[in-house]
């Protein structure tokens, strides 16, 4: 393969600051909680289903607690409390909630052997299932052949979850190895997640438990005709980002979109709520083998892609540093990058090429997941699909983990079943075409291309040097990401988050850390 | 006089088009049988079909040439465009200071659902688009830019705050027509509060034009390649035009 | 039953179809609406442009997607297809000497102005094509080609000598419908000299089909991706059905 | 640029071989003369225009001779006889003797004193006209810049010369370097060159006089527009190989497809003849400063890209060889070659890359001529558009002369208008991206690409010195050139061929020799 050059000392002294800025975090993800992160624990001890106007019985039961100031030792507690109390199992218990039968603020503290016995079966229980998945998806990997790499990945985005199923299994049909259900627009910014099948939603399918079971199912399925397993993915991302991941971590999905500072920075989400639930996700993530991915192409769709090239890496240095936290391996880092620059620009392949090489050789062990031409696709469907070729084109010559495939269709509408099919028919030929050419080559020292790799390296690990003086909030508060100015206590949903009482218990956080090693 | 054309592939009014599309059919001699049909049924003269696919799940892709019958009489095509001439940045401001005297207040938004920045960004912030400095940068405009997923009701109010000249909003999400919804509402909630006729109201977006904004209900609309220049010397116009 | 489909995008029935053509239209909003309007007569319901190019000397190029109001009933679907079983190799080998008992002539050529032998030599030569060998190999066929550029005249002479069995014809070459042309001339011709009912005619080419070749009043046609073994298989058959 | 280790002693024993298999030949073009190439020499003495039957005056004049066995001195004495003895011009007598008013074998010979003035005269200035059309066309680069390379070469196909005129000025609009006129089907096995403006044409238009003037005067205009030269180019091939050659040196084309053995072996034409008729075309093709361009291409339509890669190298090396010994330049030799592998392949790309560059690095100052993909070109016009643009990328890398664009729709149609605008796009913008690409890149020594270049080289030398110990015309019989046999005596025109006697006089020859230098 094609081999940068990089100045090492520039690697470990951007390393070293983003361990910094990251580490100086550990007072948060230690000391606070927050109503997601405690839906989560109702979820994993088998709370669902949702009221009769659809509000789920997770956030019937967290509003309750938080109303009655009670949340501070965490959901578990209380919940273990009134299944003792009242011989019901944790989901009678939630009814009972939502039927306001039952206020649990009142219900007196078991004894507390019985409480961490009880709490202990329920986790348990639900840890085995999980890991059980996670054994599910090593033997399917394991008959079927492991993943190709680059993995070809694509969307579905009808919005309907049966539709979407069934272009799920024509993709997978056309070639595709990695399904990823696009969610309905903004709901990142829902501090709930929404309950059952759904058929409604914009730009893409609400993600909900069912809507992930109906996927997993028909995937199943595909991978079993054609003898391939078929990765699924969805958002674990915005205000339930650990609702989610458990939910993933239930359903089997294999990957996740999952990044540590999207919310905060595309989203307006509080930054502290944000860093705190990604916290417990990619633990959860982590214990269900769950590869996580990463948004960095976020940066470039907003900005210009040469410009501000070093966000990226400085993004995927962060990235890295927090998943290292909740105990993700290395190699289940999926972090992103775009092809995001001007087709117009001269020698735009070797600037690409320069980026990408950069990413993978930072990330050795990671699957790296690379991001299509979005930004300047334009209605013109041919140019499109060449640029997308070039994409795929770098994706194989730098072996990358994970192609989105990019769609000739872009600038247009959510892919048709065409498109995606014309996508996949695309790099498998470039693929193909290319497949050792790498091989063939070596890159000059003293070329473009190593050079520029070098350079951003040099402007990120400068960003993050002066983010690691500061501090992240105050960063984040000065606008130093993607020129976005987002003070710690603004943004949506910082009213979810609390500080720990001295009894705070999460069972679930207990066992995953402990089983994780972190 | 009329003016009859019709599409060309390599010789005057051969009519020759390109299609591509899917059918819930087989990968077989019937599904192109069935593909061939349908192109005729859609008034070509002649259906060739290049490239069939099979998608799998029932679908069938098929790559056509015809030769369509259908033409247009250019004669009789009308189009409503914006019609004022596209003056520079300071070209624009020298106008407003000579003709209006005072400056102008804009303020613009991406409305409702739709979270995509970079369209109206490229027309008001400082830094602009392709070269063009944006609205911001102007004299004689006081630009406010409320950025991604505003409600309506609070860009109006911000506009009725300010005594805002002119309104921007953008629209790029079109799924199941989301945009005309978007911007039908607007416009309604505008009539209601009596804004309506206050300031100039103004779209933009890839899949819109002047002509569906005009439909809306809109003083313009501009799509895809618009600059903060198209619009800033349509705003500056009309208003001195008005006065 | 009623069995009715339309083009599908991304929602059963949509209707989505990609379009791309040529207009002698100015590259401006007046070109487009004309290409809209055009779309539009064609019976699409919507038509959105998305994208506009200069094509130079007055022609404007546009990339559309439209959603057909046009619909195909796929039971009423007929389509002639060659409908003989396709035995490999040793299969008709044997099917020839148990059913017939002698071997088999055919006479093949690319005739009059083409010269593309590719095809051709595909179905007849040795070596054959995409792992299928040719009926030069076959031992139950005496298969001469004539290669290319081949007067009719010469080859229903050839195969009036040989006593052929069966004649193949290749027509690569469509422009201006010439392959039309060339073989109806040659069944002419054939009819003409008495020969027509005397062998099996077949013609085959990358724009023709079984249908095609029935209409032309030809035995059989094979396109794009035909082999030796259907050809073999289909004379084999045939030939001994008929006795 | 990328650079290949080649064998340099099989390089001097490939070009060896091939110099003495054309060395081999020169009794056939010191002692031989053919129809048409005394046809040639009337044309250049001014001989234009056809009988009412559409019989070219120059196939009147020739036949005239031929029947009356008053040949074998070439026509220009014939011709300069009857001028004197008449007091006509040369266009006179072909015209009295087109009404059967004049027998050119009864003329007496004139004074040679006069003769040789009046034959030089004519052939000076006519000399002097293509002289200044080469002087046109250099300074027609020198204001508008020299054509950009790989330039991009487009082909129009109508049939018709008008509507051939609309496409190429909207081509060279759209970005068109060179246009070539594609020729209609079979004019190579014509041994005469129709006359006037044609209408109708099947897969492309006659070449003709008139032809040529209308599309060069149409590419003159829009160079001008346009600031930038338009190349023209046609074919000098077939029967009538150096009729047309002067056709185009009077017309000012730029360049010519003008193969030493196309019409040998793709169209059956004799080998005498051809190999005949090519040494006199790119005699007149090197005095007018015409491009000379290749076939190679050929060999692989028809035979598989891979095994039969060396043909390709055979053909380059004979092709120079000739060409040498007609005087053309080596940076006029535009030497052919072809993407047709197989997309289906894997290394598509990299084998395609050492062929590539084999020729580049065997032809260094040849403005080498490109082919694109067409034998596995499908209508399937999304696919067909990605491997052109790997034709496109190859040609940007390896930095080839002249760039046939492929069209998406090469398996469908003659390219429309679209097509050719599409492609020209994909070329531009895959140019642009990889720019520079090659000088970030090092070819391994090991390489698989490296070590395929040297083995086609290998089975080039072999080939080429199998067929100099046997002879051109042996070998050729016995099917060593793309497996077809063509005897020495077989294939069409041979009766056009005769053996010159001690008074044959061709002043255009003569002179042409002499300011080349050969
Ligand atoms: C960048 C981008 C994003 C970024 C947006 C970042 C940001 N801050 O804006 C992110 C990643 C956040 C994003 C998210 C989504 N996106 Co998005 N996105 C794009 C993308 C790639 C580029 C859009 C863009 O920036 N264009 C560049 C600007 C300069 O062009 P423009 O918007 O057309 O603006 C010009 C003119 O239209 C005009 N103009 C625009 N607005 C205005 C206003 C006024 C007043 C005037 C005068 C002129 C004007 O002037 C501008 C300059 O010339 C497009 C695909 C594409 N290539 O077009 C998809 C696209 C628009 N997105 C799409 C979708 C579906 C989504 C999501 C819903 C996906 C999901 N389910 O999560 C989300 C949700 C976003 C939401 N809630 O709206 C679809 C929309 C499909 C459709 N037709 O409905 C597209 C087409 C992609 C696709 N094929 O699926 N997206
Ligand atoms: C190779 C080729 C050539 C070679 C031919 C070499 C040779 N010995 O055959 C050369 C370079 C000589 C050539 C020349 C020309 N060509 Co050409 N050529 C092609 C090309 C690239 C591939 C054709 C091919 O070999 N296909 C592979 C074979 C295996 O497929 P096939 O022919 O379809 O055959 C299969 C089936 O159709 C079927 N089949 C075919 N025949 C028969 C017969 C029987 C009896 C049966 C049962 C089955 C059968 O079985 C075969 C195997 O599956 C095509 C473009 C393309 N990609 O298709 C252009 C193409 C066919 N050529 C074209 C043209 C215009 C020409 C020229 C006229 C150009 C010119 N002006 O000089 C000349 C003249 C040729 C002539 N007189 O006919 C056009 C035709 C346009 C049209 N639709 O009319 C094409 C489409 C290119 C283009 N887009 O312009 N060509
Ligand atoms: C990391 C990440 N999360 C979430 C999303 C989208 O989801 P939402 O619209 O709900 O923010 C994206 C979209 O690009 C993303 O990159
Ligand atoms: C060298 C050469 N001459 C001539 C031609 C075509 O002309 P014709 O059909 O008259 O042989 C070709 C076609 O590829 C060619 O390569």
């Amino acid at each position: 393969m094609l081999k940068l050059v990089l100045d090492n000392s520039l690697v470990s002294r951007a390393r070293d600051a983003a361990a910094k800025i990251t580490g100086d975090l550990k007072w948060l993800f230690e000391s606070q909680s927050s109503v997601t992160i405690e839906r989560t624990v109702l979820r994993l001890m088998g709370i669902d289903g949702a009221t009769e106007d659809g509000k789920p019985l997770p956030n019937v039961v967290i509003d309750h607690l938080q109303e009655k100031s009670a949340l501070f030792s965490g959901a578990a507690i209380r919940i273990g409390n009134a299944m003792l109390k009242h011989g019901l199992s944790a989901q009678e218990v939630a009814e009972k909630v939502a039927a306001g039968e039952l206020d649990l603020s009142a219900v007196p503290a078991a004894e507390p052997q019985k409480l961490y016995e009880l709490l202990g079966k329920l986790s348990d229980e639900m840890l085995a299932h999980i890991r059980s998945q996670r054994e599910n998806r090593d033997s399917f990997f394991e008959k079927y052949g492991a993943r190709r790499q680059p993995a070809i990945y694509v969307i579905v985005a009808t919005g309907n979850i049966y539709e979407d199923a069934t272009q799920a299994r024509a993709a997978a049909y056309n070639g595709a190895d990695v399904i990823a259900v696009i969610r309905s627009t903004a709901q990142s910014l829902l501090d709930y997640v929404p309950y059952g099948a759904t058929t409604v939603g914009f730009g893409g399918t609400y993600a909900t438990q069912e809507n992930f079971r109906i996927m997993r199912k028909a995937l199943d399925e595909v991978s079993e005709e054609l003898g391939r397993y078929i990765s699924l993915t969805n958002y674990a991302s915005g205000l339930c980002m650990p609702e989610i991941a458990a939910m993933g971590a239930i359903e089997r999905l294999d990957l996740m979109l999952n990044d540590a500072m999207y919310g905060i920075l595309f989203r307006d989400i509080n930054p502290k709520r944000t860093l705190l639930d990604q916290y417990f996700a990619r633990m959860i993530n982590a214990f269900a083998g769950i590869e996580i991915q990463t948004g960095e192409d976020n940066y470039l769709t907003t900005s210009d892609a040469v410009e501000k090239a070093y966000t990226v890496t400085a993004s995927q240095l962060l990235n890295e540093s927090f998943a290292l936290l909740s105990g993700v391996k290395l190699n289940k880092m999926g972090l992103g990058h775009a092809y995001e620059i001007d087709p117009e620009m001269e020698d735009s392949f070797s600037y690409e090429l320069a980026h990408a090489l950069l990413t993978r050789t930072l990330f050795p062990d990671a699957p790296v997941k690379y991001m299509p031409p979005t930004k300047f696709a334009s209605g013109n469907i041919f140019k499109t699909h060449l640029m997308d070729a070039m994409f795929n084109f770098v994706g194989q010559l730098t072996n990358q983990g994970v192609q989105l495939l990019g769609m000739m269709t872009e600038a247009i509408h959510t892919p048709h079943l065409v498109d995606r099919s014309l996508a996949i028919e695309n790099a498998e030929y470039i693929f193909k075409a290319v497949k050792n050419l790498g091989d063939n080559l070596e890159l000059k020292p003293d070329s473009f291309v190593n050079n520029r790799a070098n350079s951003v390296l040099s402007e990120a690990t400068v960003f993050l040097e002066k983010v690691a003086k500061d501090g992240m909030f105050s960063a984040m508060a000065n606008g130093e990401f993607a020129d976005i100015r987002r003070p710690e206590t603004g943004g949506k949903g910082l009213d979810g988050v609390f500080q720990r009482d001295e009894n705070y218990y999460n069972p679930f956080m207990e066992k995953m850390k402990e089983e994780l090693g972190i | 006089m009329k003016n009859i054309v019709k599409p060309y592939g390599d010789t005057l009014n051969d009519g020759k088009v390109q299609l591509s599309f899917a059918l819930p059919t087989s990968n077989d001699a019937r599904g192109k049988e069935a593909a061939r049909i349908l192109i005729l049924s859609m008034g070509f003269e002649d259906a060739e079909i290049t490239c069939m696919r099979d998608l799998g799940e029932g679908f069938t892709h098929f790559i056509a040439y015809g030769a369509t019958s259908a033409s247009v009489d250019l004669s009789k095509i009308k189009v409503k465009i914006v019609e004022t001439p596209v003056m520079d940045m300071t070209e624009t401001d020298r106008f407003i200071e000579e003709n209006i005297g005072r400056k102008l207040t804009v303020v613009g938004a991406c409305i409702e659902s739709d979270a995509h920045t970079v369209g109206i960004d490229a027309i008001m912030n400082m830094k602009g688009y392709s070269g063009r400095f944006g609205l911001e940068r102007y004299h004689q405009f006081n630009a406010v830019n409320m950025g991604a997923q505003v409600p309506s009701e609070e860009l109006l109010a911000k506009a009725r705050e300010l005594n805002a000249d002119a309104i921007l909003v953008s629209q790029v999400v079109t799924q199941k027509n989301i945009h005309v919804q978007n911007l039908t509402r607007l416009i309604e909630l505008a009539e209601a509060e009596g804004l309506r006729d206050k300031m100039l109201f103004i779209c933009g977006g890839p899949r819109l034009s002047h002509e569906l904004a005009i439909e809306l209900g809109y003083d313009a609309g501009f799509g895809t390649g618009s600059y903060a220049t198209d619009v800033g010397s349509y705003i500056a116009i009309t208003i001195a035009n008005k006065k």
